[in-house]
């Protein structure tokens, strides 16, 4: 028997049709997977689920039955009643879905005062179970802390603990891990899983992620711009997708390339024993200590090699890229550029230093100015040297648009753009003066992952043509394989494993590495 | 809807408070510094539509007149205190380190003074004038100018625009002026209008402890202030001033939120 | 002259409302202490100020029949005749003392004076806040909670009207109304607590009331918005999706996150009315401590004016102060920082 | 029941008679206490704490025998000892009494207090002086009131004041109210009262000076019931309380000046010809009609029209002309400038005189611009005599030679004088020290023709006092000066 039947839904905002028709059934026990683009409808659909469809959207058709109950005729309290041991749902926001004002144990437990006949005590038990559950240690103490008293995955483990201390026969989870790094991801869904399966409670997976369908779901939906394109069982959808649209996605899956033989010659830029630290916080008595974000560094990129960055998250990868551009200072060692030891030059020394290296960051909306027409933006680097005439930088930056497949959009700006189309004029800004050395920090994690096969593209021709070298900082193996001539691998500010591509994921070495591996996402066909 | 409505009523308010101030530069009834003793605290009438003051001034030349101080005496405080504000909170929030400890400190002290006292020790040095009350009222509100755009400053250098032109080798003052100035002018605008409201408030209330713009120019607030002994034989006199600024107020209120919502990014994009 | 707008002071990190006592106080020191500086620049900035401006208090004293040799005297007396440094040292080492020293129009000393005053307005302030609070807030959460109804929009409408009338002049209104023409309160006058409690209230009511109505209309904007702000969230959802009924998510969820930021505003405001309730002093004769400043400064009654300002920076501060430490029992994620 | 309630602008400075004073400390402590001579209603003075006064032929020794029975507020009996104590610390330097320059100027030299016996004081001046008996009778000095040496403190401090009046302080509550108590032993005189004079007998048990700063408010609070004399009601607000039932007002023409000052040193108004065509452009009894609302009369001399100089020469107005004064400034040079005229909004009365001048010296073709000050600033530029035109006021001088002594002077040692003149100056001296009235009276109108010649000042008008009290007060009176009295009132319910 199903949990959960919806038929013929159908959400609008306004007058916009963001789901359209959209048919689907959980079986007990059974994981589905929602998967789809972003803003095909994912999230709509769940929240309309549960019942909580945020203002601006509405249901405009369809029936959502849970149980074989239609929630369209229930009362209010009836619903209320429904949500928490009915269904679940946990959020995609960590750091935003718990209370910031309640201590957890309250937060954790106002779902069993509500919805079941326990008293204080036993509540409070329950609570510290499910939280020795889902490995928070010393749980009797952290019932009396507050959210951002925890890091992001262990909130989002609290969160799962919170839904699931109901048991609910339906457990709605909408984008659960996005924001956590590799390493907690992998950590969060497993456990997810376990306790579902413990529980006999079905999933509703909302995901982008197509690993994540492979490795957790029962069945997959796809869905693209409100409507379900395919459906089946996840394994045999992911291995011989046959619409058109799914098999895109699929292809957007990162795929090794070819490793390359670079000819030696003396390196381009070198950090020698490089340290990086972050002011502690000043007060008027004492100073807390200095965060040592990267300590004791020592990396040499050659010319056109592209050396991929990985470490988990505040392992100090964006630190050291930013301290090797230096836009941030170094507080010990030294960093050479052409042989030069540009560590505390200044002036036209640094300005040559700067005309040589550029930065491609990860956010293509925060990188651009928004008050900015893209064009002026790809002109700007030619700003200087000084002496280019204006109309002169304007051809340029018409003919760096048109290389990366941005002809005529130059009058546009960033907020007309999509995600992939602003962070090809991030490269654009990047490249327009050639560059000798481009970092591109987490340059494409935040794109869709077709873009991102597209981006990855572009960026891969455009290091092949003009040959400069980058550090290309990232947590997404996936990228490393289709990108990097050698990786590096950063574990609390410092290298913990170095060496060719094929080598360090082949056969990684250190610990560290190998987990990184385990738990990076990859299609079972492509492993 | 609400956007429209707080765009529309605000609009309306404000472009007529503003069309009678464009209309008395070209025409009153009468010459609102012209006294006539004969008719003092005349009742409306057809030749006085609004009757006449304790000299015998005409009620509706002087409020007319009035908006052209009142409104050039808030626009042009509002530019001083925007001027400084913006100087200031660029400053401290873009360089930080001591320059941000030492603005902050200064700003600290100028909020924590009544703004009154401000008003009247710089009124006092400079002697009293239009152009006294908009830099002491322009002193006044600098400091909530600057702590609206050194807030904002520092989420805009967070971003990574910021840093790209760093990273391009641009100057930092370059990257202040290109790329963080223009970002302060949306919450800038909003504060603005808001702040366009307060100092017609302000000049009013400082007239009515008899800082403010001197008379014989008629402001709305030495207009209140000097109708108050009157109030009950003359009640129209203090409600036609006071309705004048609630209306000004709710006009730049309404234009303020009107505008919140116009430039929340959160809608905007 | 509301100054209160949006973002919060300066700088803001406050030990936890779960804090020890011994954190708790050492960081009440440290502001305290760090508030020193701005204290000092009041006062001096007050001190030097002042003497620029024309106007003496010797003269003011004497009036039009003033002559030259009586005006030399007064002055020696006022210890008007001494250099400015010298002056300034003079008071700087005094107030070191704890002594602010003595009215020169009155000879009062200042300290009890400023004190005798506060009181008067600290009551008026308080109470128009409170009530300000106490009526703003939920009316403020109620319209964002129906966020687009007909309630908010009257609630919205009403704030944005209170907000744009004049406070003075909807005093004199009141005044006129519930003073002249109905009698229902006394027009001029004052009685304190300690004397009279329930007199006492009949002459701060319309005060009150009328701080109150200004201050409702910004207070019921700011908790509008701001709890518009929290009920996007994700943790409302949550908490919706665990069935908790509207009530609750309103009163226990959404009300202490929404406080926060308005609980900064209502420390400015607080602030802020000290300085500006002169005008207020003035329309219904209290004798409070704007009317205290405004007529030192009109008679140049230098050591009452500098006792004042500062006492008011300092309130200023404290109150900022108090904020700060009241905010992380809101927002505790604050007292991390 | 038996409480008077009394409207006071603004608190008292002190309780130090004639120390630390404005107008409302006067007001309290004529109260209190009482000197050997007091003033009549018209300025003239009487015996108070003297039995009489006995001046010797010399004009050099003013012999006062003390009156019998008259007792402090303490209980003790008056002595001369009491007042040649007083007198002793208002003459010394430290005290900062508010006559003591008076006392030890050229025209008046207070040289000896002595007390040949329990019952009498006698004092000695230098040379004969017109004003002496005034200086000790003037509210403004304090009326040189005798006080109880408990007053002070053990260091010679004021304490309180322990005097002989008809009340006793009770409590003074800063910033609220002052509030004085009946004195049962009051020793009273017989007959009527006058002035700070005559009969005192207190008929009230207490009576409270509420402190109300504002002129609407303090009307209101009459109207309201909350206070029971409004002794300083505005002229505009009279036909509003005339109308009303159950209210009465009493007027009483007030011994101050009204002027227009000008700096004659000014590089445009030290022609005499532009002072005339100012003058000459300003239609006077419109503009006191109008600044006064019709309370006042016109006088164009300093001494006011009750005082027993003044002749019917002096409240002669001349008539405006507006062509002659267009032709004089012409011919003075004046070519559009703008003059400046100073004003505050302190004294109502100075604003509105400024606004009208404005405007009647514009139908003239004389422009003019307003500069409204505070208070302060305006009774600072005046003293620095930097000004070019100044509305104001001049509060009242019981003697005539003061009244022209007020702003004759010599500029290079007191820049506030706006007349100086040397030739005036002697006149002036003349005055002081000359005993016979009919003798003193022509030099005034010598003085006055040349004022009306030379016009340094415009005199505009001598105030009016409107007291007003609601019917069931009785036996108020106004008078020359605008705080009230309280003795011989009484409440009638
Ligand atoms: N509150 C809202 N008001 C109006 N339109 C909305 C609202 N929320 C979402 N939409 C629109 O509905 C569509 C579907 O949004 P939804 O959030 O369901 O996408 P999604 O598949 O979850 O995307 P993502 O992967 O980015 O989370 C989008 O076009 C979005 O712009
Ligand atoms: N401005 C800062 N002030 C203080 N500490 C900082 C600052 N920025 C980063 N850190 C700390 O430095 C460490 C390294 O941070 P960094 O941003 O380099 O990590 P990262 O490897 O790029 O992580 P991610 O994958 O999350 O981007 C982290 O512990 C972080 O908390
Ligand atoms: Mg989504
Ligand atoms: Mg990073």
């Amino acid at each position: 028997m199903s949990v959960l039947e919806v038929a013929a839904l159908r959400i609008a905002a306004g007058m916009r049709e963001v789901v359209r028709d959209l048919s689907f059934t959980v079986a007990e026990g059974e994981t589905l997977a929602l998967v789809g683009e972003s803003g095909s409808g994912k999230s709509a659909t769940a929240r309309a689920v549960i019942g909580l469809l945020p203002p601006g959207l509405r249901q405009s058709g369809g029936r959502i039955a849970f149980a074989g109950q239609g929630l369209s005729a229930l009362s209010p309290a009836r619903l209320r009643a429904l949500r928490g041991p009915g269904m679940g749902m946990v959020f995609q926001e960590p750091m935003t879905s718990l209370n910031p004002a309640q201590r957890i144990g309250a937060q954790m437990e106002e779902g069993l005062a509500l919805h079941r006949t326990l008293d204080a005590r036993s509540r409070r038990q329950a609570c510290i179970a499910m939280l020795e559950r889902v490995g928070i240690t010393d749980p009797e103490r952290r019932l009396q802390a507050f959210p951002h008293e925890f890091s992001g995955g262990m909130r989002q483990r609290i969160m799962l603990a919170s839904v699931m201390l109901l048991r609910p026969r339906l457990l709605i989870a909408d984008e659960p891990t996005t924001a956590l790094d590799t390493l907690t991801q992998a950590e969060v869904l497993s456990l997810m899983k376990e306790l579902a399966r413990e529980q006999g409670s079905a999933i509703l997976l909302i995901t982008h992620d197509l690993g994540l369908v492979a490795r957790h779901a029962d069945r997959a939906l796809v869905m693209q711009a409100g409507q379900a394109v395919e459906e089946g069982a996840a394994a045999p959808l992911l291995a011989a997708p046959r619409q058109p649209y799914t098999q895109a996605l699929v292809a957007a899956l990162p795929r090794r390339g070819p490793s390359r033989a670079l000819p030696q010659a003396a390196p381009l830029i070198e950090a020698r024993d490089l340290s990086v630290a972050y002011p502690g916080r000043g007060g008027w008595f004492r100073r807390a200590a200095p965060m040592q974000a990267v300590q004791g560094v020592s990396l040499s990129i050659h010319p056109g090699e592209v050396v991929a960055l990985v470490g988990g998250s505040g392992s100090g990868k964006t630190t050291l890229g930013r301290a090797m551009l230096r836009l941030l200072p170094a507080s010990g060692g030294s960093l050479l550029f052409r042989g030069q030891d540009v560590t505390a030059s200044t002036g036209p020394a640094l300005l040559d230093f700067r005309l040589a290296c550029q930065i491609v960051f990860q956010d293509p909306y925060s990188s651009l100015d928004p008050r900015m027409r893209v064009r002026d933006i790809v002109a700007e680097p030619l700003r200087l040297p000084a002496g280019m005439p204006i109309p002169e930088r304007q051809r340029r930056a018409e003919a760096m648009l048109a290389e990366v497949g941005l002809g005529g959009l130059g009058d546009r700006y960033p907020h007309a753009l999509s995600g992939g189309q602003r962070q090809r004029v991030a490269i654009a800004r990047a490249l327009v003066r050639n560059p000798a050395f481009v970092v591109a920090d987490e340059a494409v994690s935040a794109l869709d992952a077709t873009v991102r096969k597209q981006v990855i593209a572009l960026l891969r021709d455009q290091q092949r043509k003009r040959g400069f070298a980058c550090l290309f900082v990232t947590h997404d193996l996936g990228v490393v394989e289709e990108i990097a001539d050698r990786v590096v691998v950063m574990q609390s500010g410092r290298i913990v494993e170095e060496g060719p591509r094929d080598q360090v994921l082949d056969a990684p070495a250190h610990d560290y590495t190998r987990a990184l591996l385990d738990a990076s996402l990859r299609l079972p066909a492509t492993a | 809807m609400r956007l429209r409505l707080n765009l529309v009523i605000g609009g309306t308010l404000m472009g007529a408070v503003l069309a009678l101030a464009v209309l008395a530069l070209a025409w009153t009834p009468y010459d609102p510094t012209r006294t006539n003793l004969r008719r003092r605290l005349r009742p409306p009438s057809a030749d006085y539509w609004l009757g006449t003051d304790e000299f015998g001034r005409d009620v509706a030349s002087r409020l007319m007149a009035g908006a052209v101080t009142s409104l050039g005496v808030a626009a042009a405080t509002v530019l001083v205190a925007l001027a400084i504000g913006i100087a200031i909170g660029l400053a401290s929030g873009f360089l930080r380190g001591w320059v941000d400890r030492v603005l902050g400190a200064v700003n600290d002290t100028l909020l924590a003074f009544p703004g009154i006292l401000l008003a009247l020790g710089l009124l006092a040095v400079i002697g009293p004038s239009r152009s006294g009350i908009v830099l002491a009222l322009g002193l006044a509100y600098a400091p909530t100018v600057a702590r609206v755009v050194r807030g904002s400053v520092l989420s805009i250098r967070e971003r990574e625009f910021v840093e790209a032109s760093r990273a391009l080798g641009n100057s930092e003052a370059y990257t202040l002026l290109r790329h963080v100035l223009p970002h302060t002018a949306a919450p800038v605008t909003v504060l603005a209008t808001s702040l366009f409201g307060w100092v017609i408030l302000s000049e009013s209330a400082l007239s009515f402890l008899g800082l403010g713009v001197p008379p014989p120019a008629a402001t709305w607030g030495n207009m209140l202030a000097s109708a108050r002994p009157f109030m009950q034989e003359a009640p129209l006199l203090s409600i036609a001033p006071g309705a004048l600024i609630a209306i000004c107020l709710l006009g730049a209120n309404l234009l303020g939120d009107a505008l919140r919502d116009l430039l929340d990014p959160r809608d905007g994009a | 002259m509301s100054r209160a707008t949006a973002p919060g002071p300066w700088t803001r990190h406050a030990p936890g409302a779960c804090g020890s006592f011994a954190e708790v106080a050492l960081y009440v020191l440290k502001r305290l202490l760090a508030a020193i500086p701005t204290l000092l620049l009041v006062a001096a900035s007050v001190f030097f100020l002042m003497r620029l401006i024309p106007g003496d208090p010797a003269l003011l004293v004497l009036g039009d029949a003033a002559t030259p040799e009586a005006i030399a005297d007064l002055r020696a007396s006022m210890g008007l005749d001494r250099t400015l440094p010298v002056q300034f040292a003079l008071w700087l080492s005094q107030l070191l003392g704890g002594d602010l020293g003595f009215s020169i129009t009155s000879g009062e000393a200042v300290g009890p004076l400023i004190l005798d005053r506060f009181g008067v307005t600290a009551a008026i302030v308080l109470a128009a806040v409170a009530i300000a609070v106490l009526l703003a807030v939920p009316a403020g959460m109620l319209a964002a909670w129906k966020q687009g109804s007909w309630g908010d929009i009257a609630a919205v409408s009403l704030a944005t009207l209170l907000l744009s009338i004049p406070s003075f002049w909807l005093g004199l209104i009141l005044l006129l109304v519930f003073g002249l023409k109905l009698g229902w309160v006394p027009v001029v006058g004052y009685v304190t607590f300690a004397e009279n409690p329930w007199a006492a209230l009949h002459y701060i009511l319309l005060p009150i009331a009328t701080l109150a109505l200004v201050e409702i209309g910004v207070l019921i904007r700011m908790a509008r918005a701001s709890t518009i702000e929290v009920l996007r969230l994700d943790y409302i959802a949550h908490a919706r999706a665990k069935g908790v009924p509207e009530s609750r998510v309103l009163l226990r969820h959404a009300f202490p996150n929404a406080f926060a930021p308005t609980l900064t505003l209502v420390g400015l405001v607080l602030g802020n009315l000290l300085g500006g309730i002169a005008v207020i002093e003035t329309v219904f004769t209290l004798p409070g401590l704007g009317r205290l400043l405004v007529d030192a400064i009109f008679a140049r009654d230098y050591p009452v004016i500098q006792g004042v300002m500062l006492f008011i920076a300092l309130v200023y501060v404290s109150v900022n102060l108090a904020v700060d430490l009241l905010y992380p029992v809101f927002d505790p994620r604050v007292a991390a920082e | 029941q038996d409480l008077l309630r009394i409207r006071m602008n603004a608190d008292i400075r002190s309780t130090d008679p004639g120390v630390n004073r404005d107008a409302n400390t006067d007001g309290i402590a004529w109260h209190i206490v009482e000197g050997l001579v007091a003033l009549r209603d018209d300025a003239t003075v009487a015996q108070m704490l003297a039995e009489r006064v006995d001046v010797s032929p010399d004009g050099l020794t003013y012999t006062f025998p003390l009156r019998a029975g008259v007792r402090f507020h303490n209980g003790q009996a008056l002595t001369s000892a009491d007042v040649a104590f007083a007198m002793q610390r208002y003459m010394r330097r430290e005290t900062n009494w508010r006559c003591r320059a008076d006392l030890d100027s050229a025209a008046t030299r207070l040289t000896a207090v002595e007390t040949p016996d329990d019952r009498t004081v006698v004092m000695r001046l230098e040379k004969p002086s017109a004003l002496f008996l005034t200086i000790l009778a003037r509210p403004d000095c304090g009326q040189a009131g005798i006080w109880h040496r408990d007053s002070l403190n053990a260091d010679g401090s004021w304490r309180a004041p322990i005097g002989t009046g008809p009340f006793r302080l009770g409590e003074w509550r800063r910033g609220q109210f002052v509030e004085l108590t009946r004195f049962a032993d009051y020793a009273a005189l017989p007959g009527e009262p006058t002035g700070l004079a005559g009969n005192k007998t207190p008929l009230v048990e207490r009576v409270r000076f509420t402190i109300i700063p504002d002129e609407a408010a303090s009307r209101a609070a009459l109207i309201a019931g909350n206070i029971d004399i409004l002794p300083d009601a505005r002229s505009r607000d009279l036909p509003d309380l005339r109308a009303r039932p159950g209210f009465s007002v009493h007027s009483a023409p007030s011994m101050d000046l009204q002027t227009v000052l000008m700096q004659t040193r000014d590089p445009l108004l030290q022609d005499v010809r532009m002072r005339r065509a100012i003058a000459l452009a300003l239609d006077v009894p419109e503009l006191v009609r109008a600044v006064s609302e019709g309370g006042s009369r016109p006088s164009r001399s300093p001494i006011p029209p009750g005082s027993a100089f003044n002749t019917p020469a002096m409240l002669e107005v001349p008539p405006r002309d507006l062509a002659q004064a267009r032709r004089l400034a012409q011919e003075a040079g004046y070519r559009g400038q703008k003059l400046r005229i100073i004003t505050t909004r302190r004294y109502e009365a100075f604003y509105e005189i400024a606004v009208v001048v404005q405007d009647m010296l514009k139908e003239a073709g004389i422009e003019s611009e307003l500069e409204v000050l505070e208070w302060a600033t305006q009774l600072d530029r005046y003293s620095r005599g930097d000004y070019q035109m100044m509305a104001f006021g001049f509060s009242a001088r019981l003697d005539p030679s003061l009244s022209f002594e007020m702003f004759t002077g010599p500029k290079a040692t007191q820049p506030r004088k706006a007349w100086d003149n040397p030739a005036v100056q002697a006149m002036l001296d003349q005055t002081m020290a000359e005993g016979d009235p009919a003798r003193r009276r022509s030099l005034f109108e010598a003085m006055q023709a040349r004022l009306m010649e030379e016009v340094p000042i415009i005199a505009l008008y001598s105030s009016t006092t409107h007291g007003v009290t609601p019917r069931h007060v009785q036996g108020y009176r106004s008078w020359a000066v605008d705080a009230p009295r309280a003795w011989g009132v009484r409440i009638v319910r």
